[in-house]
């Protein structure tokens, strides 16, 4: 049985979309199924139909990072006592960072621990990048070229994230300038040996655009 | 018994232990001095931009007097927190100079980036709460238990991050590390010049077959080692072969080697 | 969320048993199904339903030896087999060449072998070059003038750098938990960013078409 049949119709292509997506070992981007489809096939058309077919069901779809899998509902997570696994705790430490990196990113060390008003403790970045919800994206143009963190595939996946402009509360806070890295001036404790007005280095513009740029990878 | 019974401080080392950091406290499930601050200010009950910094500062003031009393040691940037606000509530309570001097921020200002810190420390631990109550993965929602056998591999990514990038090199610097430091590993030789001189010197007590083990120099434990003695020694003794001076002689394969002056090589006046 | 409600109906029932088909990691019996479920749920009706649900669609319930599982219809299997790809997941070997080459470039392959105390076996290096990650980059001019190895573009696509100049160092390493104080003295990273060396001969012969790019980047 090979794809022989020309031009196939849409509730094939769903068809096919869902065989695809149900088989795979892991999230699938619309390129990766396209791959597989005929030319012209319309995916978006047919993870939507999908989408819609399965809503409310026991199983849904979903879209974490910019890639489509079929997951269980939450709320039948109460049935899944073999099949849970016992997750890595995350200290309350730990989960703030987490937030602010997410929020923030791309985000220095520093900037992380501006925000808490400690600094990080030994173990609790590298937990995160070893988890593999944080990864070390680029280096700041600044002085000292600090290195940035931002969050990874893997965050999105764990959380059921489309993308990072999918966080709770994300469009709020940026609207009230909560996300803004620049502190008004004056916060720090005074030190006489500075000058309070000395502003920090600006953050590289455009950092928004990027986190898009981010997952397209080639 | 005695009613000098620690209360309830309930406090631990923050969660590891670097040495660097092992005298920072967790104080009751806070922080550090901005947490704390934070905890404080919800007392207040207000937006928190429209907090009493004044009223905030008396309560954290309260707060590190009342743990200094209990002769608890505080982590310095708590001090360095309450002598900043002490400033600044002093700074808020007097009349408003007028314009200030030129290198001042203006105490409201101050104020008010304070309680910006603490509503941006809000929202992020709002967030982690939002972000810790979202579905999980394998918590609360499952994937695929028995993917297909022919398993489709997402293949337009590969699965390797910076930092697997940095931890492999890593542990291959120490392991290549581990491998090359050894500070004894020095080799010293024994050189061949000496082992020369060496020889001319003892040649004329060698009239009978010698072992070479007994004509080469002994190692002393610092200098070059023995298997280095003996191997320049057997050198230089071809040497002294070549110039007719000494005669080589071994039994057998890897059987011991014999060295003994041939008589017609040196003026016999040599001999002690 | 808990499993309040008293009776749940058919199709929650049915939801239910779906999820459970879904995320087990093998086919389930009826009576694994009830374990499951509330009392007296009507597991045959909800496998009814299912089975007449998923008829014709891209994935389908089948019974073999009294246990249920969902499975891709076998009509659409070629779009399975058609797939078997090289997973692109980088093995041990190949990640830890390829850190070599990133902070040691230009590099020959004996040197790789020495830092990695084992030699490399040709599909490591042929894997990287073929992936895109390194590149042919010139002849060291020393005896049997060996081939040396960098870094090429998709390397730092991938891992977001904008140039070699922006990998991670040993402050980096050590802000990430990598590096403790108990490393050895004398440890030290290379800088990547080191110029074009001297003792180095462009690649002359044919076999390396990447070349005319190697002096147009940093």
């Amino acid at each position: 049985m090979t794809d022989l049949r020309f031009a196939p119709d849409e509730t094939e292509i769903e068809r096919r979309v869902e065989a695809l997506l149900f088989a795979a070992a892991g999230p699938l981007s619309a390129a990766e199924m396209a791959r597989r489809l005929p030319e012209g096939a319309d995916i978006g058309q047919a993870l939507a139909g999908l989408r819609a077919r399965y809503e409310g069901r026991g199983v849904e779809l979903e879209c974490v990072a910019d890639r489509w899998r079929f997951r269980t509902s939450p709320d039948l997570s109460f049935l899944m006592t073999e099949e849970r696994e016992e997750p890595r705790r995350l200290s309350k430490a730990a989960l703030e960072t987490l937030a602010i990196i997410a929020y923030h990113q791309p985000v220095t060390r520093a900037e992380i621990e501006s925000v808490r008003g400690v600094s990080i403790s030994r173990g609790t970045l590298d937990l995160l990048l070893e988890m593999g919800f944080v990864r070390l994206r680029g280096r700041r143009r600044s002085p000292g070229r600090p290195v940035t963190y931002a969050t990874a595939d893997r965050f999105l996946e764990h959380f059921g994230l489309a993308s990072v402009h999918d966080l709770p509360g994300v469009a709020d806070m940026r609207a009230a300038g909560l996300l803004d890295l620049s502190l008004p001036t004056g916060f720090e404790v005074p030190d006489p040996s500075r000058g309070i007005h000395e502003d920090e280095d600006p953050i590289e513009d455009a950092d928004a655009p990027e986190f898009a740029q981010d997952f397209i990878g080639t | 018994m005695t009613e000098a019974f620690q209360p309830n401080l309930d406090f631990s080392a923050a969660e590891t232990v670097d040495a660097r950091e092992a005298f920072v406290v967790d104080l009751e499930g806070y922080e550090g001095p901005l947490h704390v601050l934070l905890a404080l200010a919800r007392t207040q009950k207000v937006d928190l931009l429209k907090l009493s910094i004044t009223t905030l500062a008396e309560q954290y003031l309260a707060f590190v007097h009342e743990a200094r009393r209990r002769n608890f040691s505080l982590a310095a940037d708590y001090l360095v927190m309450a002598s900043w606000l002490a400033y600044l509530k002093s700074r808020l309570l007097l009349p408003r100079a007028e314009k200030g001097r030129g290198d001042e921020v203006p105490a409201e200002e101050m104020a008010a980036a304070l309680a910006f810190r603490l509503q941006k420390l809000e929202a992020m631990r709002r967030a982690s709460e939002a972000l810790q109550a979202r579905p999980q993965l394998k918590r609360d929602v499952f994937t695929r238990g028995d993917p297909e056998a022919t398993v489709i591999v997402p293949s337009d990514r590969i699965d390797a991050s910076l930092y697997d990038l940095m931890s492999a090199y890593v542990t291959q610097r120490r392991r290549e590390q581990a491998r090359h430091y050894n500070p004894t590993q020095r080799v010293e030789a024994y050189p061949l010049g000496d082992a020369r001189d060496w020889l001319r010197d003892i040649l004329p007590r060698l009239a009978d077959w010698t072992p070479l083990e007994r004509v080469a120099p002994e190692a002393d434990g610092h200098g070059p080692s023995q298997a280095s003695y003996l191997a320049s020694t057997l050198s230089a003794s071809l040497e002294l072969v070549k110039e007719g001076a000494m005669a080589v002689r071994q039994d057998a394969a890897f059987a011991e080697l014999w060295l003994k002056r041939q008589g017609t090589g040196l003026p016999l006046e040599l001999t002690p």
